[in-house]
């Protein structure tokens, strides 16, 4: 219905392989863009940004990062949430040795340690496939998680055992710590969300996006094609651990202003998974809408019983919500085992062929 | 430190007999349930491929119910009964609700309706049962207590606690049990015919839905003897669900469908874990039973993708 | 007007001018003892169609696996432009230039046509991680270049119409022809075709043959194939390899083999 | 003449000078553009002049002479259409040939045009040149397009496009003044020069190769062009017969002289796609193109969900209601208007985008009559759909309708310098700038055409409206009269059967008879989804077209004509009295139509014989086998007893007053 393609030619490869080749597409994501950056800044309040959309964008951030790994590559992680803590500690550990380097350079530099990280726990991906990989993975999340616990010189010692984010500023203004404005932090988060997922979607449609994918879908034809499995999967592990990694910094440096082992979890790991399972595997759009729906029903779902007048305890509410969250879950599977992102393009292609239904 | 490392465990398991004797009791207690756990897995994957990781909520779950309803002033025999049929009535509309509408789903997506299903029984359990810890009602149902100090070697004293007794010999039966009901009942052959090939199963006329409503309940069968068993040992309380992820790497090394591997992967994880903690856990500031599990299993799967019981896979194209 | 040469080829067996391109000497392949291929010799020609024929189960699509490095064989050698070569990893086979269809389709079901021809081209795109990330430039102007040849190819094969469809909504036909294309986008100096007409019907099956036949020709291409259907293989073929239970039982161009009494045996189910 | 002074006055009087003064004026406009290798290719006109001069410089070093007759073959490429005129500016004229006409069609055409050069698609074209080298002694180079399966062919008089052209750059090379040499050799070429021949198709008898002018091609295209207002901006989808006088006025001659731009599609099979990314602002089919768009938008909306379709059948209500008189800028009620708006959004925009006619400026239906149903329905989308009347030998326009001024009935008032008149015989004539020269190598047929002072017999029969609209009945010689002298106009009956979407083809049988008796083919696409909705089970056509439920719908559609015949006073003695579906699909392969997709009335006549014989002796079926070309080229044959059924006839009074009923 609105998308009114008639007249949209493409007379070069430029063109006919863009991100967005359709022109509707384009407007769409102007429109989000604009109400990103300039309505939300100018509408929301502090709840809004800090509780809401600076979370929302780390989880999408991660939900990219684990996609790139499950959603392309096909390689089933449970550790998300551990690769997300490398990059916290690794932010940490650099702002204590480098306090005068910008802290954004810091936190993009993180990523890279996690990146190491994920390559090394992505070795046995050689050998091992589907849920026996997870379990190698799962690994990853138990010892890593106890190396937060366990490596003093991680948290410098505190007697909390928790990291603490020291006041940074850029340009002026205070973007980290317990000082810094939630409008200030969200607009880095969001900046960083939307460069990181722009670059890899390049990624993704190239040259390396198709070899994940390859492998992803027949590994053994990848290989007698000439991917070499090892490289490529390594190489998704690290991607995908990098952009998990920048996002577990952000988590705590623009998000929590502190934070304890226990942060980064299995909890967590499940979280970011399940955003990526009902956003849609292999899909940058669905990580996103996954990351919106696993973050924000919850918030949701507690403030309901306040806004119907209902007296319920806050635990009974909390009770509540996780087993409507556990029932949305499985009835989305149902519904739609490719996600948000599939459903999305089921709805866009029925716009694109309305009022036919093919 | 390389003494340390290499040496200095040794001599303390030599100086020290009684002490390496309790710790293998206890790596022994301790690989029977993760083999219990464990079994419940694998009675669900084999008959049906699905990775159940809701079942370690089912043990928290199966637990809370029977210490609930004897709290609510039901008798401990009748609660146990009770909570078999609550079990029953769970599989049932696990397989109506969840499996059914979800059959052949690729596996993470079975995969990730078991959490979803863990999620629900999590929120469920806690609105019912409330967050605290609960006490196992061990005495009511006729479980021993107490313990029995083994004199060993000169001055060494080995402790055995009852009801790890108690629950080594349950563990054992139910073993043996399910292992006749799979080899001596036609509904067990049935299982294993859907196992097998589920084609196969479908000519003979054997309803899946059925089998699978079969099997959960069996897998919550398992789950309500772990709850006794583990909830008598510290409490019943939802940080039980954790020792669910212990299930995993005891399944890497027992293989996914193999019922022997469960028990075997089980007590070398048990024995390996303890034993390690115990005498290597110190160097590295302890709490290394966390993962160490998953390291013996990772190192074992680069050499053996397929498991102790697994079947070689040859790819073909 | 004077008349054109046809489409006539030119003899190719024994032809002193062709060159060796592959020759697998007294290879012997079991899993767990049990033979799959015992002692087989026999060597492919340059710019040559050579067929591998044999009933179900004589090792042909083994001895395939064996030629792109997926099988190790336990004995024999396989030696391929001039070189001995020993274990070899299946991408380093296909990075020497031979690549292969399935006797299922093995296409990425997950992606386009386009895409899937585009995968074909992987070896010879070279742009790394950090121009992939910016598009822009040179990781562009590549996968542009990449897509001209892909073009080439899905005009060559005649697939303009489904360009963009994924490839698991094709039906089975056009399927194979992706997969084929997806081959000829490595630009290989040997190609691997098992069963490229199983489950065809007449019509594909010519159009099947038709391109066999020109990407042998327009490319010089040298053309492994493995078929059933004792015509199309009398058609394409310049020589023929019989196998049955592993052995080889005859070799030669397709009139001789088709009057050799052991294959007549062989697919006659004589016992042995 | 008088429209010649505005519309001739800048850029030339023939192609080639057209195109130098396109490259000048619009040099960086896109002339061509062609889906190849997934994208548009383009060319801007300056780009098209170094194409059309390096490849005519390169013909001109084969050999090519003033005055060559050259072949042009295959489908809708701009090589193709550049060939053309690269073969014009060296003097040469270019024969234009339906490419999917059989060797033997071809080989006679070829023959009677005696071409000494061939310009072709590929392979399939080569091999059909090559295989007719004895009859067509004349031929001696062919050049192709699509190199593909040639390579080991001899080269010695075969040459690929590229070379062609590398051979004129070589020359340019060597000489830069070429340049100015070859537009200096056809400065003095003239409007009356013959620019071009296309071999009429014809009902029957051997095509004729109708000799067009510069001046008539010019001229005309550029009356069209000044009627419909189109200019620069336009874009055209080429996708129909090159050879087809209509393909080469709007893809050519309408396209030099108003600059343009013309699209040509991928392949037959991307057709739909290749429109909807285009989208057309002028555009040109003939009716059976709108049935099949039509068709095809109804079956896909059987299939819709119950809302949506209810919604659908609302707006196109509305759209019938209140749709044309918005085009046509007449009074419509507010509620309509807004409704008619709402519509839009919904339901008309969608639809004209999936068509690819979102920017269509105006549209033209020609070749045949349009179903007055199908024609309002697109009208009432808002598309400015207009018939035509048109001829090959009149440079197509005779009558247009122009806008404002359309009824579904008749063809429109006389084209721009078109003058019209009804002979004594009922035969509708013309006298236009558009004209053609003569029939090449048939005076003769000339003569009998074409009078002395320039009228030129149509051959269709037709009337003058009052409203001074010209309205066709049928064929003239075609036009008959039954035993008891009531006039028989087949062509009329047939189409008012096929306006049905079920039915799609009729051959109506009644000259000198004493009733009315019909062939009726039913339409695969349509009755397949309408028996998959109401259960009919069937295995093939012939099983389809004999099921008695589809009998029953089609004695529906031939009874509802008769009412409509019964009630227009000259033709309600001619009401159809019994009729029969065919139980195979007339097929142009067994020469049942003409490659245009028209009924071989005679053709028909002669192979049905004795199911025309059963259709009068009152038998109730007849059994019948026939000869049938397979798509492969194999002949086969398929037999089926044939049901004939009886129909009750209106009086002509009373069938008004039934009807209304």
């Amino acid at each position: 219905m609105f998308y009114r393609e008639a007249g949209q030619f493409k007379t070069s490869y430029e063109k006919d392989q863009a991100l967005f080749p359709i022109r509707q597409d384009k407007i769409g994501l102007g429109v989000i863009l604009l109400i990103a950056f300039v309505v939300i800044p100018l509408t929301a309040n502090d709840f809004f940004l800090a509780s809401i959309m600076i979370p929302f964008l780390v989880f999408s951030l991660a939900a990219i990062g684990l996609n790139v790994l499950t959603g392309f590559c096909g390689q089933l992680s449970l550790g998300t949430g551990a690769f997300m803590g490398v990059g916290a500690y690794a932010a940490y550990k650099l702002t204590t040795i480098f306090p005068d380097v910008n802290v954004i350079l810091l936190v993009l530099t993180s990523g890279i340690f996690s990146a190491i990280v994920g390559a090394i726990f992505g070795l046995p991906s050689l050998r091992i496939k589907g849920l026996y990989l997870a379990v190698t993975t799962l690994a990853a999340q138990f010892f890593l998680e106890w190396c937060f616990i366990r490596i003093g010189w991680l948290y410098n010692y505190n007697a909390s055992g928790a990291i603490e984010i020291p006041t940074r500023e850029m340009l002026g203004v205070v973007i980290s710590g317990a000082e810094a404005t939630p409008l200030a932090r969200y607009f880095v988060v969001l900046s960083i969300t939307v460069v990181i997922a722009f670059l890899i979607s390049n990624v993704l449609r190239g040259r390396i996006g198709r070899s994940w994918m390859m492998i992803r879908d027949m590994d053994i034809a990848a290989e007698l094609m000439g991917i070499r499995p090892l490289q490529t999967k390594l190489m998704a592990f690290a991607v995908s651990s990098y952009i998990c990694g920048v996002a577990g910094a952000m988590m705590v440096f623009f998000w929590l202003n502190a934070a304890e082992p226990s942060s980064y979890s299995i909890t967590l790991s499940f979280q970011i998974l399940f955003m990526v399972i009902l956003g849609g595997l292999g899909s940058v759009g669905g990580a996103f809408m996954g990351a919106a729906f696993i973050w924000i029903l919850p918030i949701v779902l507690r403030a309901i019983p306040s806004m119907l007048g209902v007296d319920i305890g806050a635990e009974t509410v909390e009770h509540l919500a996780f087993m409507v969250i556990g029932a949305l879950i499985i009835f989305f599977l149902i519904v739609e085992p490719h996600g948000f992102a599939r459903l999305w393009q089921i709805a866009k292609q029925k716009l694109r062929v309305w009022p036919f239904p093919y | 430190m390389l003494y340390d490392i290499f040496v200095d465990p040794f001599v303390q398991m030599y100086q020290m007999p009684d002490f390496f004797l309790q710790v293998l009791w206890e790596g022994f207690v301790a690989g029977i349930l993760y083999a219990l756990i464990a079994l419940g897995f694998v009675l669900i994957f084999k008959a049906s491929g699905v990775f159940n990781f809701a079942q370690g909520i089912m043990v928290v779950f199966a637990g809370l119910t029977l210490v609930g309803l004897h709290e609510n002033g039901v008798p401990a025999f009748l609660a146990l009964i009770l909570t078999i049929g609550v079990m029953g009535v769970l599989a049932y509309g696990i397989e109506r609700v969840v499996m059914r509408p979800l059959v052949n789903q690729p596996d993470i997506i079975l995969l990730m309706a078991t959490i979803g299903l863990t999620y629900f029984l999590i929120g469920f359990g806690e609105l019912i049962f409330g967050g605290e810890p609960k006490r196992m009602i061990t005495e009511e149902l006729g479980l021993p207590t107490g313990s029995t100090a083994f004199e060993f070697g000169e001055r060494g004293l080995v402790i055995l606690q009852h009801i790890d007794i108690a629950a080594a010999v349950i563990a054992i039966l139910m073993v043996t049990a399910l292992g006749i009901f799979f080899n001596k009942t036609r509904i067990g052959r049935a299982l294993r015919a859907v196992a097998d090939d589920h084609q196969a199963a479908l000519s003979v006329g054997i309803s899946l839905n059925q089998i699978w409503a079969i099997v959960w309940f069996a897998a919550g069968l398992v789950a309500l003897a772990t709850g006794i068993m583990w909830g008598a040992r510290s409490d019943v309380s939802f940080a039980l669900e954790i020792i669910a992820f212990k299930a995993l790497p005891v399944l890497i090394l027992g293989g996914f469908t193999s019922i022997p591997g469960a028990i075997i992967g089980g007590l070398i994880i048990g024995f390996g874990e303890k034993i390690a903690e115990l005498y290597w856990g110190g160097l590295v500031g302890g709490g290394i039973e966390s993962w160490f599990a998953y390291i013996i299993a990772l190192i074992f799967l680069l050499f053996r993708p397929q498991g102790l019981f697994g079947e070689k896979i040859i790819e073909r194209v | 007007m004077n008349a054109y040469v046809g489409a006539e080829k030119l003899p190719v067996a024994g032809d002193p001018e062709r060159e060796e391109l592959l020759r697998v000497d007294n290879v012997s392949l079991s899993f767990g003892g049990v033979k799959a291929i015992t002692d087989i010799s026999f060597d492919i020609l340059k710019g040559e169609i050579r067929a591998i024929i044999g009933p179900n189960g004589a090792g042909k699509t083994s001895m395939l696996n064996v030629i792109n490095g997926f099988y190790h064989p336990q004995e024999g050698t396989i030696t391929w432009q001039g070189k001995v070569r020993r274990k070899m990893k299946p991408y380093e086979a296909a990075s020497q230039g031979i690549a292969r269809t399935f006797q299922n389709v093995a296409l990425f079901k997950g992606m386009t046509t386009l895409d899937n021809i585009m995968s074909g081209r992987s070896l010879k795109m070279h742009k790394n991680f950090f121009w992939q990330l910016l598009w822009r430039g040179p990781a562009e102007r590549e996968e542009i270049e990449h897509r001209r040849k892909v073009e080439d190819i899905i005009d060559f094969l005649e697939i303009q119409a489904i360009r963009k469809t994924p490839v698991g909504r094709l039906p089975y036909g056009l399927q194979k022809r992706v997969e084929l294309g997806r081959a000829l986008a490595m630009e290989p100096d040997l190609l691997l075709l098992d069963e490229p007409m199983a489950g065809m019907n007449l019509e594909e099956k010519e159009d099947m043959s038709r391109f066999i036949i020109d990407v042998n020709q327009e490319f010089g291409t040298t053309i492994a194939l493995i078929e059933h259907d004792m015509g199309v293989v009398m058609d394409l073929s310049d020589r023929v390899v019989v196998l049955d239970y592993g052995k080889k039982i005859a070799d030669g161009p397709p009139e001789e083999v088709q009057a050799s009494q052991a294959v007549i045996d062989a697919y006659l189910g004589v016992s042995h | 003449m008088a429209g010649l002074a505005g519309a001739a006055s800048s850029g030339g009087d023939t192609f080639p000078k057209i195109l130098l003064h396109n490259a000048d004026v619009f040099g960086t406009r896109t002339a061509f553009r062609e889906k190849d290798f997934g994208i548009w290719q383009s060319w801007t006109w300056s780009e098209v002049l170094n194409e059309i001069r390096t490849f005519s410089l390169g013909l001109a070093d084969l050999g090519l002479q003033k005055g060559d007759k050259v072949a042009i073959v295959g489908s809708n490429r701009p090589r193709l259409y550049w060939s053309m005129v690269a073969v014009q500016a060296l003097g040469g004229v270019p024969v234009p040939v339906y490419a999917d006409s059989v060797a033997e069609e071809m080989a006679y055409v070829l023959g009677h045009a005696e071409v000494r050069f061939a310009v072709v698609e590929d392979q399939e074209q080569v091999d059909k040149l090559l295989s007719m080298k004895e009859q067509v002694t004349s031929l001696e180079q062919v050049v192709y397009d699509e190199a593909r399966g040639l390579r080991s062919y001899d080269h010695t008089c075969l040459h690929s496009f590229e070379t062609v052209q590398q051979l004129g750059r070589k020359n340019l090379e060597a000489k830069p003044d070429l340049a100015e040499a070859w537009s200096e050799g056809f400065s003095g070429q003239t409007g009356a020069d013959v620019a071009v021949m296309l071999y009429t198709s014809g009902t029957t008898g051997r095509p004729k190769g109708v000799m067009l002018s510069f001046d008539n091609l010019v001229i005309s295209a550029r009356n069209g062009n000044a009627f419909d207002n189109l200019d620069q901006t336009e874009e055209v989808l080429a996708y129909l017969p090159m050879a087809w006088i209509g393909d080469h006025v709007f893809s050519l001659a309408q396209a030099f002289t108003a600059g343009y731009c013309v699209n040509c599609p991928e392949s037959m099979d991307t057709i739909d796609v290749d429109r909807l990314e285009i989208a057309p602002t002028y555009f040109f089919a003939p009716p059976r193109v709108f049935e099949n768009m039509l068709t095809a938008i109804m079956v896909k909306m059987e299939d819709a969900g119950k809302l949506k379709r209810k919604m659908f059948d609302f707006f196109m209500g509305v759209a019938r209601r209140a749709g044309e008189k918005i085009l046509n800028g007449e009074q419509v009620p507010l509620s309509d208007r807004l409704l008619y708006g709402l519509g839009e959004f919904f339901v008309y925009g969608p639809l004209k985008n999936r068509m690819g006619l979102t920017r269509l400026k105006v549209g033209y239906t020609a070749g045949e009559a349009i179903g007055p149903e199908i024609f309002r329905f697109y009208r009432s989308l808002g598309l400015n759909l207009k018939q035509l009347y048109g001829q090959t030998e009149a440079s197509v326009y005779i009558t247009l309708q122009p806008d404002g001024e359309i009824f579904g009935d008749t063809v429109g008032k006389p084209a721009p310098d078109v003058e019209l008149k009804i002979a004594d015989s009922g035969e509708v004539m013309y006298r236009s700038p558009g004209v053609f020269v003569g029939y090449f190598k048939n005076d003769e047929a000339t003569r009998s055409t074409k009078t002395e002072d320039g009228w030129v017999h149509t051959g269709d029969a037709g009337i003058i409206a009052e409203n001074g609209h010209l309205k066709i009945i049928d064929r003239a010689k075609d036009v008959g009269k039954l035993a008891d002298g009531s006039l028989f106009a087949p062509k009329y009956i047939e189409n008012k059967l096929k306006f049905f979407p079920n039915i799609k083809e009729v051959v109506a049988f009644g000259d000198g008879r004493d009733m009315v008796g019909v062939f009726i083919n039913i339409d695969l696409t349509s009755v397949g989804s309408w028996a998959e909705r109401n259960n009919v089970n069937y295995a093939s056509y012939q099983e389809l077209a004999a099921h008695p439920d589809v009998y029953k719908m089609i004695e529906g559609h031939v009874d509802q004509v008769n009412r409509d015949l019964s009630g227009e006073p000259m033709m309600a003695g001619a009401q159809v009295r019994r009729f029969l579906v065919l139980h195979k699909e007339l097929d142009a392969d067994d020469g049942e139509l003409t490659r245009t997709q028209k009924v071989r009335r005679s053709f028909i006549a002669e192979r049905y014989a004795p199911l025309i014989e059963a259709l009068y002796d009152g038998s109730k079926g007849k059994h019948i086998k026939t000869e049938v070309t397979f798509e492969d080229g194999r002949i086969g044959s398929i037999e089926a007893t044939v049901e004939i059924r009886d129909m009750p006839l209106y009086e002509a009074a009373s069938g008004m007053e039934e009807a209304a009923e």
